[in-house]
């Protein structure tokens, strides 16, 4: 019992981190129709971000908001340059392909300014774990578990709510009538790929100090989120919390009472079910046939 | 002299190889409704999307108000008060009807719109209020339609085959709805197939044909032209 | 299109007439590590040693008469097909006279397939036994083979420490089997309980629930095998917040300053095992520190002293047997020798495995590795 | 057509395919590659190189049977691929068959093996159907990862004889042109499949399926075949890899093979048919003549491809078309 209590509570965690790098890769694809191959890099360039500017002097909770507008500013430079130039409109394809590139050149670009090397990112939550009632839990998890929560309502709320947010739905639905209706359509486009690489950015902040920085380490997270994404339905932002929560408690279930090593597949597994019942996954709207 | 709110003069526009519209020229004056009569593929959806600025210009020039707009992206002239409403709707399906009336955050100088008046227009919308706008009839996406092109508080209204694929009631309400605009000083050019519903509202009319304009007049010259009916058939 | 296609021609050209190498040339040695990638870090550290080794033998007159060494440096990515690339390349078209490569197990061997009866191989830091059990008359191994120096570790584990039981986590790899096969027999033959085995993929990216499940066996041991750094660093930080184990080991060979310092601390007491330890290092292995420390500002690891030895005991063979391409006078050579490294006297067996006269058992201590216990080997 | 939204084209150019052209080319290819055999000659690297791009290049076309016929990203490619390098390791060091007999048992697999996978996955479109076809090829690497036939993570390796009846594939030259011939084989089908009702009806279905639909074409059915004409090519390509990796290991089944494979295609031109040979050729050689820094070079190459994908979203050939039009249009003395 005691067991599945606290292999509940790591799923749970796990989830929240999850649909923080799920989100971003769901907003840009939502409304870019975008498939960020990039996203894990991002993620990179906010850990070492992070980890900078905490190495200048400042402290890690004012760390985190300076280093998602960091990457934030490197997204912008990268969108007015390239992804302005190069995507919007070009199908999947290209995106693919030039989000792939962008990927590698970062990498790239953080072994030969930074180094190969892992480097620790520190927090003041350190290895401090909270035992409650004979339950672990890091403080960390727990600040990202929070910090993930309240930024994911906050963001949808805002999506709900504020003139912009409904106008980023409204290109993401349909990107003519958005047109027709005087919106600023590549406005609005180049603020949906600024706020879904923010989220990588984000994430890769919160979650450096628990796996620390290095070039590559967006890579598996960036995978196990394109899985929460495809789970939840491409596009939909409540879809990829749900799909979070999913794989996250599927994960920590089965590699607690089934197996390690084949875990990496049950992900896969799990979307697949889901795909051959419901096509747009579990909260997408169809979006069959359109390309 | 009653001030000229749009003026078209030689207008080109093609994609590609096809020329869709070839030197046209039109007015619209304050306070009129003007509707642009054809056939199918006439090119009439062009000449609205040429104006709004969704479309480019390949040469010719649009004067809006006394000023060149000539190119200006959709999002701009709709804040000088061009407000398009599309062939098609292209309403936001996954969106409440709240919510589609809600996004616009253009204001083109008409007269003033709220949520208020638009439920007043088109009542039925207010059943509708909470609702998806995917799910909405066809008639009832029209008036969404038009309600959110009001929303920009327009001068000018583009309104481009309103009452296609509606009923002959919806058909009637919606052109209804159309001639009330007037009184609030709201200029239309209406895009219409439904020549005779048309030519009901709107005070003067051109008639494109394959491109060009054939020939122009008010409602009643045009309604007896025998050039007309010729424009609809497509001889 | 004429225009093009004459151009293309003359490329043509060119390649073809990339001349031969002269006999008063450098001697080659064709250097695979892994440059990009996710351990690109061990390659930047190989390198270094490399680099140092080729200048002090230079520095020095060279080899065979005067002739220097020239350490070309391909990259292997960290995959095997890119190693074969690497090896391929170096071998045809650079035409160097020896390779030296090996960091990873499977990309090793994957190369060493290439290399087989064609060309003098040193493996500097790859441990699985099947590279060097595989009869390559000219494949040698600076490292100590994965059951070598697991055999030592686990014997040290179960008889010295002493646990109940013991529950292993490490990624499903080569080396992990090699060395999980090893751990069978060793307990086996003792009243230590295994209590787990948890086989992770390298795509994993959480451990929480690995070790929760470990934690549940009840296990007083936690043994953690893995090669990688980064994941090295994060999975004993979640070891760690889950309360930690009371008695806790890691892999030989593969904890170093890149893994210790990014785990902040988490790694504090760990018990391991290696070839090399800095602390408390005397005359030629001091000397060696000093100098490497002093030339890169920062101090040397294992994989930056074993693949310094690589290349001393190529040059050293081949200057001894006075040839630079006769593989099978360099091979015996080698075998017939002891080779003098920071490590001490280095002697090969039939299998080409180094012998080295040290093992040490190390304690996470601070930033680095202390000292717990050093072994003679037989 | 012009989307509306950006005013760009909607849909992408296509090269042209006149039979007389695509002979030509052929010939053209047949002439290049005894050319680069012969030149080659001295320089066995590059010969197991070339061999191996032509390999490489068979994937390339495989991928884009998927890509430029269907218009869809098969990220899980891979998969076919792996199955065609393991299937020939597996028969020859469990089961001691010959290397030929292990190529067609893996081709035949992939062909099976694509039909269920195809029912599954192939209702999808756009970025579902990449991203679950990568996943599949991520469930396959963690089972060929935990599997004792396949050799676990170690691999197979250590291969008896890689040859083709008489041609002894570990003969760099002998492999180039075994590999080369194969090569032009697989563009001769595939022209062949093009200039098909088949490939007509891909044609139809890659433009719009409701198009596809309203002319009778069955395209479920269709997309169906494509993947299961485009699984024993991909499967081919894997086996010819042997030679040059002489190991297969799970790690084959990278996604990151298919996105060069992808990468290939897309420089080459999606819709020429040696496009993406082209391409291969371009991707995998010309990297080994950039002689800097490991991670330069990588940074060098990935904005190169940014470079071209931004200059010309529809590959390199169509900045070949671009100026060829310029081109002609110079030559009859009228402005473009």
């Amino acid at each position: 019992m005691d067991l599945l209590i606290q292999t509940l509570i790591n799923g749970l965690i796990l989830g929240a981190g999850y649909a923080l790098v799920a989100v971003g890769l769901t907003v840009i694809f939502g409304t870019l129709h975008i498939v960020n191959f990039a996203h894990g890099a991002f993620f990179a360039l906010g850990a070492y971000a992070t980890l900078l500017i905490e190495r200048a002097g400042a402290p890690y909770l004012l760390a985190i908001p300076l280093a998602v507008l960091c990457v934030a500013a490197i997204g912008f430079a990268l969108e007015a340059t390239i992804v302005r130039r190069a995507l919007y409109d070009q199908g999947e394809h290209g995106s693919i392909i030039v989000t792939f590139a962008i990927s590698q050149a970062i990498v790239a670009a953080i072994i030969l300014v930074v180094g190969p090397d892992p480097l620790p990112v520190p927090s003041p939550f350190g290895q401090t774990a909270v035992s409650v009632g004979g339950f672990f839990l890091s403080a960390q998890r727990i600040f990202i578990a929070a910090a993930s929560v309240a930024v994911l309502a906050g963001f949808a709320l805002w999506l709900r709510r504020s003139v912009k947010g409904q106008q980023i739905l409204a290109v993401s639905q349909n990107a003519r009538g958005a047109l027709y209706s005087g919106i600023n359509v590549p406005l609005i486009r180049s603020l949906s790929f600024l706020l879904g690489i923010a989220a990588a950015g984000l994430a890769g902040a919160l979650m450096g100090p628990m796996i620390s920085a290095f070039p590559t380490m967006g890579d598996a997270n960036v995978i196990v989120a394109f899985t929460v994404v495809i789970l939840g339905g491409l596009g939909s932002i409540g879809g990829a919390m749900l799909g979070a929560l999913v794989i996250g408690l599927g994960n920590a279930l089965f590699e607690t009472y089934v197996s390690v090593s084949w875990t990496p597949a049950l992900g896969w597994v799990l979307v697949i079910l889901v795909l051959l019942l419901r096509p747009q996954g579990l909260m997408g709207r169809a979006q069959l046939d359109r390309h | 002299m009653i001030e000229t709110l749009l003026e078209v003069s030689d207008l080109t526009v093609g994609y590609g190889r096809v020329t869709a519209l070839r030197e046209v020229s039109l007015t619209v004056r304050a306070g009129e409704t003007v509707a642009i009569l054809g056939a199918n593929g006439a090119g009439k959806t062009t000449l609205l999307n040429a104006i709004s600025g969704v479309l480019p210009v390949r040469s010719g020039a649009v004067r809006y108000a006394g000023r060149g707009i000539t190119g200006m992206k959709p999002w701009a002239t709709a804040r000088l008060g061009v407000s398009h409403v599309p062939e098609g709707r292209e309403i936001f399906p996954g969106m409440t009807v709240e919510a589609n009336l809600r996004l616009i955050d253009v204001h083109g100088g008409g007269p003033d719109f709220s949520i208020d008046d638009v439920l007043e227009m088109f009542p039925r919308l207010g059943e509708r209020f909470g609702q998806l706008a995917g799910g909405l009839s066809g008639g009832e996406q029209q008036m969404l339609a038009i309600g959110r092109g009001l929303m920009a508080s327009p001068r000018l209204l583009l309104l481009d085959e309103p009452s296609l694929g509606l009923s002959p009631m919806l058909s009637r309400a919606v052109l209804g709805a159309i001639a009330g605009l007037k009184a609030r000083g709201i200029s239309a050019l209406l895009v219409e197939q439904n020549m005779r519903a048309a030519l009901k509202v709107a005070d003067r009319g051109y008639v494109l044909r394959v491109g060009r304009i054939t020939a122009e007049g008010s409602a009643a010259e045009l309604e007896a032209s025998p050039d007309i009916r010729r424009a609809y058939l497509g001889v | 299109m004429k225009l093009r296609a004459k151009a293309a021609l003359a490329a043509l050209a060119v390649l073809v007439a990339t001349p031969a190498a002269q006999a008063a040339d450098p001697v080659k040695i064709g250097m695979v590590l892994p440059l990009t990638g996710p351990t690109a870090g061990y390659g930047k550290d190989g390198k270094l040693g490399a680099d140092m080794a080729a200048a002090e033998i230079n520095a020095a007159g060279g080899i065979l008469d005067g002739r220097e060494i020239e350490l070309v440096y391909e990259d292997e990515k960290g995959a095997p097909q890119d190693g074969v690339a690497a090896v391929q390349k170096l071998m045809t078209r650079e035409r160097v006279q020896a390779i030296i490569a090996g960091m990873n197990s499977s990309i090793t061997l994957a190369e060493s397939a290439i290399t087989k009866n064609r060309i003098l191989h040193v493996n500097p830091a790859a441990q699985a036994d099947a590279i060097t059990a595989q009869g390559s008359p000219w494949l040698f191994q600076i490292n100590n083979t994965a059951s070598t120096n697991a055999t030592i570790f686990h014997t040290y584990l179960t008889e010295q420490m002493a646990p109940k039981a013991i529950a292993v986590m490490g990624e499903n790899t080569e080396f992990n089997k090699a060395v999980l096969e090893n751990l069978r027999e060793i307990v086996g033959e003792s009243s230590v309980e295994l209590a787990e085995i948890a086989t992770y993929d390298g795509a994993t990216t959480d451990f929480t629930s690995i070790i929760t499940r470990l934690k549940s066996t009840g296990a007083d041991m936690i043994y953690v095998i893995d090669a990688y750094p980064a994941r090295t660093a994060q999975i004993w930080k979640q070891i760690r917040q889950q309360g930690g184990f009371p008695m806790e080991a890691h892999a030989v060979g593969t904890v170093q300053r890149s893994a210790i310092v990014p785990a902040e601390g988490a790694m504090e007491g760990v018990i391991t095992a290696d070839i090399f330890i800095a602390e408390g290092a005397t005359g030629d292995m001091a000397r060696f520190i000093d100098r490497f420390t002093e030339q890169n500002g920062v101090a040397p690891n294992k994989v930056s002293l074993v693949v310094y030895e690589a290349v001393k005991v190529v040059a050293g063979a081949m200057d001894k047997a006075g040839s630079a391409d006769d593989y099978a006078l360099i091979s015996d050579t080698l075998r017939g020798n002891v080779w003098t490294t920071p490590r001490g006297a280095l002697s090969f067996d039939d299998n080409g495995r180094a012998k080295a006269p040290y093992f040490y058992i190390h304690k996470v201590t601070g930033e680095d590795v202390g000292l717990l216990d050093t072994f003679e080997v037989e | 057509m012009t989307d509306i939204t950006t005013g760009a084209p909607a849909g992408r150019a296509r090269g042209g395919s006149a039979s007389l052209k695509g002979a030509g080319l052929l010939a053209l290819g047949i002439a290049a590659a005894l050319a680069a055999g012969f030149g080659l000659g001295g320089d066995p690297f590059l010969l197991n190189l070339a061999g191996y791009t032509c390999g490489f290049a068979i994937f390339a076309l495989s991928v884009n049977v998927m890509l430029g016929g269907l218009g869809e990203v098969p990220l899980g490619h891979c998969m076919f691929y792996g199955i065609g390098a393991y299937a020939p390791a597996m028969a020859m060091n469990h089961a001691g068959l010959p290397y030929e007999a292990g190529v067609a048992i893996g081709m035949v697999v992939a062909a099976l093996i694509a039909a269920p996978i195809g029912w599954l996955t192939l209702h999808l479109t756009g970025a579902y159907f990449s991203i679950v076809s990568w996943g599949l090829s991520g469930v396959a690497m963690v089972t060929a990862l935990n599997l004792d036939v396949t050799g676990g993570p170690l691999g197979l390796f250590g291969f008896s004889r890689l040859a083709v009846g008489p041609f002894d594939l570990s003969r760099p030259q002998t492999y180039f042109f075994v590999a080369a011939a194969i090569l032009l084989a697989v563009l001769v089908v595939l022209y062949h499949v093009r200039g098909s009702r088949f490939g007509r009806a891909m044609e139809a279905i890659r433009q719009g399926p409701h198009l596809a639909r309203s002319l009778g074409i069955d395209v479920f059915r269709e997309r169906l075949k494509a993947l299961v004409l485009s699984a024993p090519i991909a499967a081919l390509a894997g086996a010819l890899s042997l030679p040059y990796t002489q190991i297969v290991t799970p790690e084959v089944m990278s996604v990151l093979r298919t996105v060069d494979a992808l990468l290939a295609a897309l420089i080459g031109g999606v819709g020429l048919i040696f496009g993406p040979a082209v391409g291969a050729v371009i991707f995998t050689i010309l990297p080994q003549f950039l002689d800097l820094d490991p991670n330069v070079k990588v940074l060098v190459f990935s904005l190169l491809i940014i470079l071209v994908m931004v200059a010309a979203p529809g590959g390199l050939h169509q900045l070949w078309k671009a100026a060829a039009a310029r081109l002609s249009h110079a030559r009859k003395g009228d402005a473009p």
